[in-house]
């Protein structure tokens, strides 16, 4: 029995236990020994993150004359030690204060249902991510979409349920293009192995490469909420329950990353990829998808700009963020593909973290709305510096992580010269600068508001998850070697050249990035700031949160006053107009297509005269007979 | 519109059947089956009217389901029309005497019609005619009193049992064969009806028994149908 | 096919029978003549199958009437599968005057229209979706005509 | 196995008898009915064994085949042998108030859907495609909802019904009529024996098309269905259930017989391929309107049966494997859900939270749902990637369409179906949450069956693989069935009297499997 095999045997006793106690108190305890456990296998199969042996489970079915197994490649187990991390952290966040009050709000029941729910999307995405062929894939894809489901479905709230059924009609319809994907891999090879296709896909004539990864990547696509199916993602995960949004905002969507890593990389080739035009373009099928990636940076993170709700915000980021993540890859260089790898993880951290504070503060006040928050560091000051934190590592600042895989993707796209893409990708950046901007000061800064007076800081239980990822954050920034390691294994069984780097960061003959030394300036220079300061004599006045003005209006402490409504009022008037919503219309088009042509076969099944029904078939289709033959 | 598309689609069928027509061999079929059947029929049944061959003995399991759909309309006419027989009461009384003359004669008609009825049945093997004939005179036979006399009606619990009683003989014929180790509804000769004269009316082993039943269940049948028919509640319908 | 024999007047009979049957069944509004539409279609289909046993200078497949020796006979099945069709058919036509009379006296309509509304109404009641106080349908009994 | 003729003619002779006998004992007449399904499982399952490989086949009368009738029983008809009177078991009505013709009704129901199944001769086929039908519009009308409102509903659905069928019945006649003119025989067998010289044609094309309008009325095919939905609103749930998922089926597997020995013409499949998938996709798009739940099911009962058209239309033994799968699955399926919907009637608003009042019942609506969109690992998945890829590896276009077709209908079935598991988990109670109706015990005993055999099935997924493949093989094989049906001897006879060369035979039947 393989290590695999054990993930596999914890995970089917997790569920089993969980859903026989999960009315009992205390079982928040066990979901997190249970990740912690299933931490601890991960781990145990870390050869895989520095170039080990694939490891096959020894289940395995046989079915239509297909084998399913289940292996871990270091694909696998680089986006399984971040789900399972994730897991961890959310199923941490809400083991204490936060479960308590979600417990009273609801009901054991309700809570011990968000546990199965989370542990079975944890479960689901392993399966996934274990999948050794391309049915076994597809049943991996549809449980994860399920689970999802599953999670999202839990908030009573009208708009979250709205969502919840938005994502799965999504889901459905990308699960029926992979479907119709497969089906055609099955028509052309009679098989469903990786290999097979993997073979098969050299013989291949252009337009059947076209199709084939024009269906696998819809598919893909409407899981990360790629361009243009991004409507559903933002605000299915920003209304589910914090730890959820934690763990589904984090990996859930990067499912879709490791079946085009999977599918379109491994299997389809890269040589397919850069070689194959598209008809009547000068594009090639790369260009496409790095294009796709380009313009899913820009267009959600500047919905994301505006929104009023911080988990909103978040969310539509989160869409954002995937397309950088695509976008690195598609430059198909080592040095692309590692640094969009690296920001799945990098993402991970600081997306997790950034929910978690939400959290926290909706926990603290009961809301997320911007109009409604505002002030709240002199209250909650821990949780401001993990905000701060994360909002660094989101905007791609050193010196946290999420600065070393952009900067990677940025120079790759520099060094391939794709200036167009490069500026696509300084956009979707500033526009993320602009909005976690928005965020931080509409939740933090400014006055505090009256009602909030009371508030305290986060509970330890919260604060705890968000302290650890901020250090992961700040370490992996300044070492990101210690990940490079994982993605480099990852980049070889993906079949692509993996990236020179040492602990520090990268290793480029056109001038390399070292994170330790950036760091350690950075210090150095802030010391030398503070040095100089405190020589001159330290001089600083406190300031009173409430002992400032605006509009050259002095305020009393009685009037608070917190610009956050309509933030952005100057940009909004420049760039308001570029809001037209467009895939919104297009989505609406589709539901009244449907919808009029629903009405139209209603109408045929009411009022067709039955036998004239009868009479039509029969003389249409004696009619095409006569035709077909003589 | 409606009336122009179908004359459209009729005449299109019309068309096309006719276009089919014209590719069949008719009167020059291959008659595969009806050559094996005239050449077998005589010696392995042995009737005179080789339809009453293929009818109750080559093709008895259809003669069957085809008593079984006329059951199956009796019942659900009943189910349908039964339901407000204490209307049939209060018709009575707006419909008139009897004619002297139709009464009359449909009493003299009735034995003359029972005989000829029984008649057809049992000749049916021998010559054309047979229990659905033969069935169908029977309960006109019965039939005809309701129609001339109004008011007289027929007992629908006689009518239940004989039909009952003709589709479970039909079928207790059948399983008869099976008793013996046969197959089912197979015409048997050599018990104790004996294999008979080719041509006489003891011949063809049960299929005189068969016809019997059938003809038995078709009145019972019609009769049923009719009478129940003609009970609902006509006065309610249009007469405008 | 040299020259056309009887056997064209029969078939262009039956064909002529299911389309007179047909159409009428499109056309008429009223379901007892549909009704009646359907007797002369399945007369058509029972005339087709019977052709198809027919032979030019065949006699009824009956031994004990005196044919010449060598005179062939019609084909007997045909003959026996009609006589099952038409019992079959009088089935059919016996239930469906049967609900005809009956859905005459609870809709007070023959029209096939006008049946289908009310039935369409009915069956909304019945499922909950339309309140039965919303009632297009007169009550049973509650109109006559006349 | 020569018993087995008794799973026809007991529930007839029932039948007859039963009126007769309620005027003597009501109780025994009541029993009767039972006992003797009870009696026709019992022969059936005893029998079941010596079926595998190869089939039997019994001449009604002792006649030599193509003159007399054969009863043929392979797996597949044993198979529907078995579920006829055990699914009739499970919805028989069993409260008081029923007519005795009821339970007549139901006999004469089982033994036509059984002779259905078993036959091996076309034009007993069609007396029992008549039976069944004329027994159903009986039952339609005797079984109209039990709130009398309704009653005027079932009597107009019955006619409306009624007039379809009988067209579509006069269709299949015509059929008939233009086979026994070009071939001279009914026999199954024989007609296959026949069909690559007689039949493939035009006529016998047309006469496909036509057997294929007549008896897709009952198949629920597109467009001959616009009875299903005014039937199943009008009448009772028990009912729906038996004809949506029974009843279509046999209808279905009448379709596949005739198609497999008699019609091996491309068109023919995909004739059947497009009516299928138009069926498909109006039936789902209908359904995704529908404001309740009855009508909702009665309209993806239309696209599922048009999915089991489309399945069977794939030529080879893998497209009547998938047929199969997918005719099964909503075969257990559909009934189940009826059962449940009949106590979730009203407006589907007005189903608000009764996952709250009732949650074992929505976790099952949730399972069977599931199953009935494909998601794995249930069983319907299975049966839906069968489709899927094999639609896939066929080269006609017309395939491609219909895969596409399939998929979307899939997508608009999610849409659907996954807001009514939303609106039956709502958190707030609806208005109408205090005067739902119960549900009935044996309601829900059949829906944890079938939830209990979906989860089975999903377990041994490759036991039934092995268990329908070699089913479809069996089906497939035309030359098996013409072994069965004539003896060694016959064979040759009948060989030597059609002139029809024996190696000549053998070519075409090879082309055929090479298809």
């Amino acid at each position: 029995m393989s290590v695999l095999d054990e993930v596999f045997i914890l995970c089917a006793l997790g569920a089993l236990v969980l859903f026989v106690f999960h009315r009992i108190r205390g079982i928040e305890k066990l979901a997190v020994v249970f990740y912690a456990a299933l931490l601890y296998l991960l781990i145990k199969m870390s050869g895989l993150g520095y170039g080990g042996e694939v490891i096959y489970s020894s289940f395995s079915l046989n079915i239509l004359g297909e084998t399913l197994q289940w292996r871990f490649d270091a694909v696998s187990w680089f986006f399984a030690i971040i789900t399972v991390a994730s897991g961890l952290f959310s199923a941490v966040f809400m083991s204490g204060k936060w479960g308590e009050s979600y417990r009273e709000k609801t009901s054991n029941a309700a809570y011990g249902t968000l546990q199965i729910a989370l542990l079975l999307n944890v479960n689901s995405m392993l399966i996934l991510l274990a999948s050794g062929d391309l049915l076994s894939l597809f049943i991996g894809w549809e449980l994860v979409s399920w689970a999802s489901f599953m999670m999202m479905a839990l908030n009573p709230d009208k708009q979250a349920r709205q969502a919840a059924i938005k994502y799965i009609v999504y889901a459905m319809a990308g699960a029926m293009a992979f479907l119709a994907a497969m089906a055609y891999v099955y028509g052309i090879t009679g098989s469903l192995q990786y290999a097979e296709l993997a073979q098969a896909s050299a013989a291949l004539s252009n337009g059947q490469i076209i199709l084939l990864s024009l269906l696998f990547f819809t598919g893909f696509a409407i899981k990360m909420g790629l361009i243009p199916f991004h409507l559903w993602q933002a605000v299915a995960y920003a209304e589910t329950p914090a730890p959820g949004a934690v763990f589904l905002g984090a990996i859930s969507a990067r499912m879709g990353l490791y079946a085009i890593i999977v599918v379109l990389i491994q299997l389809i080739g890269l040589g397919h990829l850069q070689q194959i035009h598209i008809p009547f373009t000068f594009w090639n099928l790369q260009t496409v998808l790095a294009w796709v990636g380009a313009l899913t940076t820009i267009i959600p993170t500047y919905i994301a700009l505006k929104q009023n709700d911080a988990r909103h915000l978040l969310a539509w980021h989160g869409v954002g963020q995937g397309g950088y993540m695509l976008l690195g890859l598609m430059t198909l260089n080592s040095l692309g593909s590692a640094g969009g790898l690296l920001h799945v993880f990098n993402y991970a951290t600081y997306q997790a973290a950034l929910f978690m504070t939400i959290g926290a503060v909706i926990y603290r006040t009961g809301t997320a709305n911007f109009d409604k928050l505002g002030g709240l560091v002199t209250q909650m000051p821990l949780t401001f510096m993990v905000m701060v934190f994360s909002i660094i590592g989101l905007a791609g600042l050193p010196p946290m992580n999420g600065f070393v895989s952009k900067w990677m993707v940025y120079r790759s796209l520099l060094l391939d010269g794709e200036p167009l893409l490069f500026v696509a990708a300084v956009i979707g950046t500033l526009g993320t600068i602009l909005s976690v901007y928005k965020l931080v000061h509409n939740t933090f800064l400014g006055q505090l508001r009256v009602e909030h007076q009371n508030v305290r800081e986060a509970p330890l239980s919260l604060l705890i998850p968000m302290l650890v990822l901020a250090a992961i954050m700040f370490v992996t920034g300044m070492m990101p070697g210690l990940v490079l390691d994982w993605v480099a294994s990852a980049q070889l069984a993906m079949g692509l050249v993996p990236v020179t780097y040492n602990l520090g960061g990268i290793v480029l003959a056109s001038g390399g990035l070292d994170m330790i030394w950036i760091t350690l300036i950075l210090f150095y220079g802030l010391g030398v700031g503070a040095i100089i300061f405190y020589l001159l004599g330290g001089r600083a006045k406190r300031v009173h949160q409430y002992d400032n003005y605006a509009g050259g209006h002095f305020l009393t402490s009685r009037v608070r006053y917190h610009y956050s409504h309509n933030f952005y009022a100057g940009l909004m008037h420049l760039i308001g107009g570029w809001y037209r919503g467009s895939f919104k219309k297009l989505e609406q088009a589709i539901v009244s297509l449907v919808s009029l042509l629903s009405q139209l076969s209603e109408n045929m099944y009411r009022s067709a005269q039955p036998a004239m029904m009868v009479i039509i078939v029969v003389v249409l289709s004696l009619w095409s007979i006569s035709g077909g033959i003589n | 519109m409606r009336n122009i598309s179908s004359l459209l689609f009729s005449g299109g069928l019309a068309f096309l059947l006719l276009v089919l027509a014209t590719q069949l061999p008719f009167g020059h079929t291959s008659m595969l089956l009806g050559n094996d059947i005239l050449q077998a029929a005589p010696d392995e049944v042995g009737t005179g009217n080789i339809v009453a061959a293929v009818l109750l003995a080559y093709r008895g399991i259809d003669t069957l389901g085809e008593l079984a759909i006329l059951f199956t309309a009796a019942a659900s006419v009943g189910l349908i029309l039964g339901q407000r027989s204490n209307h049939s009461a209060k018709r009575d009384k707006t419909i008139t005497e009897s004619h002297f003359i139709t009464s009359r004669a449909s009493d003299l008609m009735m034995p003359l019609l029972i005989i000829v009825g029984f008649y057809i049945i049992f000749y049916g093997h021998l010559t054309p005619g047979g229990g659905f004939q033969g069935g169908v005179i029977l309960a006109i036979a019965f039939f005809l009193p309701v129609l001339t006399r109004p008011g007289t009606t027929i007992d629908h619990g006689m009518i239940t049992i004989i039909e009952g009683l003709a589709g479970a003989g039909f079928i207790m014929i059948g399983l008869w064969a099976m008793l013996y180790g046969k197959p089912f509804l197979q015409p048997f000769f050599d018990t104790f009806l004996g294999n008979g004269i080719f041509g006489s009316l003891w011949s063809a082993g049960t299929l005189p028994l068969l016809y019997l039943a059938v003809g038995l269940k078709v009145g019972a049948e019609l009769a049923g149908l009719l009478v129940t028919i003609s009970e609902a509640p006509a006065a309610e319908v249009e007469r405008t | 096919m040299t020259m056309p024999g009887i056997e064209v007047v029969f078939y262009t009979g039956a064909i002529g029978l299911i389309v007179i049957g047909m159409a009428g069944v499109l056309m008429v509004k009223n379901v007892f003549r549909m009704l009646l539409a359907l007797v002369l279609l399945e007369a058509g289909a029972s005339l087709l199958l019977i052709l198809s046993g027919f032979r030019e200078t065949g006699v009824a497949p009956i031994l004990l009437s005196g044919h010449a020796a060598g005179q062939l006979m019609n084909d007997p099945v045909p003959q026996a599968l009609v006589l099952t069709a038409i019992v079959i058919g009088v089935g059919i036509q016996a239930l469906a005057l049967a609900l005809i009379l009956r859905i005459k006296h609870r809709y007070h309509s023959l029209d096939m229209g006008e049946i289908r509304e009310q039935m369409e109404h009915d069956i909304a009641v019945n499922s909950g979706v339309v309140s039965p106080a919303s009632a297009q349908s007169p009550e049973p009994g509650g109109h006559h005509h006349g | 196995m020569d018993n087995l003729i008794l799973v026809v003619i007991l529930p007839l002779l029932a039948a007859f008898l039963m009126p007769a006998m309620a005027r003597t004992s009501e109780v025994l007449a009541r029993v009767t009915g039972l006992m003797v399904l009870f009696i026709s499982i019992i022969i059936i399952t005893s029998v079941w064994g010596s079926v595998d490989e190869q089939a039997v086949s019994y001449a009604i009368g002792g006649f030599r085949p193509p003159m007399g009738i054969v009863f043929y029983i392979d797996q597949l008809s044993l198979l529907f042998a078995l579920l006829i009177p055990v699914m009739i078991l499970l919805f028989w009505p069993w409260n008081k108030v029923t007519h005795i013709r009821e339970y007549s009704l139901m006999m004469l129901l089982t033994a036509s859907a059984s002779g259905l199944v078993l036959s091996g001769d076309l034009f007993n086929i069609y007396v029992f495609y008549e039976l069944l039908a004329v027994a159903s519009y009986g039952l339609v009308v005797a079984q109209g909802r039990a709130g009398k409102k309704g009653e005027g509903a079932a009597l107009a659905a019955s006619l409306r019904y009624l007039i379809l069928g009988a067209v579509g019945s006069v269709m299949m006649l015509i059929g008939i009529a233009i086979i026994y003119t070009q071939a001279g025989t009914l026999n199954l067998a024989h007609l296959a024996l026949l069909a690559p010289e007689k039949l493939n044609n035009m006529a016998g094309l047309s006469a496909f098309a036509l057997i294929l309008i007549g008896v897709g009325v009952k198949a629920e095919l597109f467009p001959v269905n616009t009875w299903v939905p005014e039937v199943y609103g009008a009448v009772s749930t028990r009912l729906s259930a038996l004809m949506a998922g029974l009843l279509s089926k046999l209808a279905v597997i009448v379709i596949i017989r005739v198609l497999v020995l008699l019609f091996p013409q491309p068109e023919a499949l995909q004739l059947m391929t497009i009516l299928g998938m138009l069926g498909v996709i109006s039936g789902e798009l209908v359904a995704w309107r529908s404001r309740d739940m009855i009508r909702m099911l009665s309209f993806s009962s239309i696209g599922q049966l048009g999915l089991v058209f489309v399945a069977f239309s794939i030529p080879g033994d893998m497209g009547l494997m998938a047929g199969f799968a997918v005719a099964l699955h909503h075969l257990l399926v559909k009934p189940a859900l009826f059962m449940l919907a009949s106590g979730w009637t009203g407006p589907l608003e007005s189903l608000k939270g009764a996952a709250k009042q009732s949650p074992y019942i929505a976790a099952l609506f949730v399972l069977l749902v599931m199953s009935l969109l494909g998601v794995p690992p249930l069983p319907g998945f299975w049966a839906k990637l069968l489709i899927v890829v094999n639609l896939a590896s066929q080269a006609a276009p017309v395939y491609q369409f219909a895969l596409a077709f399939v998929l979307i209908a899939t997508v608009i079935e999610a849409a659907y179906l996954y807001r009514v598991v939303m609106i039956l988990y709502h958190p707030n109670q609806g208005q109408q949450a205090s005067v739902r109706e119960k549900h009935k015990a044996f309601e829900l005993v059949i829906a944890s069956g079938a939830a209990v055999i979906l989860i089975a099935v999903a377990l041994q997924v490759q036991s039934m693989e092995t268990k329908l493949s070699s089913m479809a093989r069996q089906t497939g094989d035309r030359q098996h069935y013409i072994n069965t049906v004539f003896s060694k001897l016959d064979l040759a006879d009948i060989y030597h009297q059609n002139k029809v060369q024996q190696t000549d035979f053998r070519s075409n039947n090879q082309l055929q499997g090479s298809k």
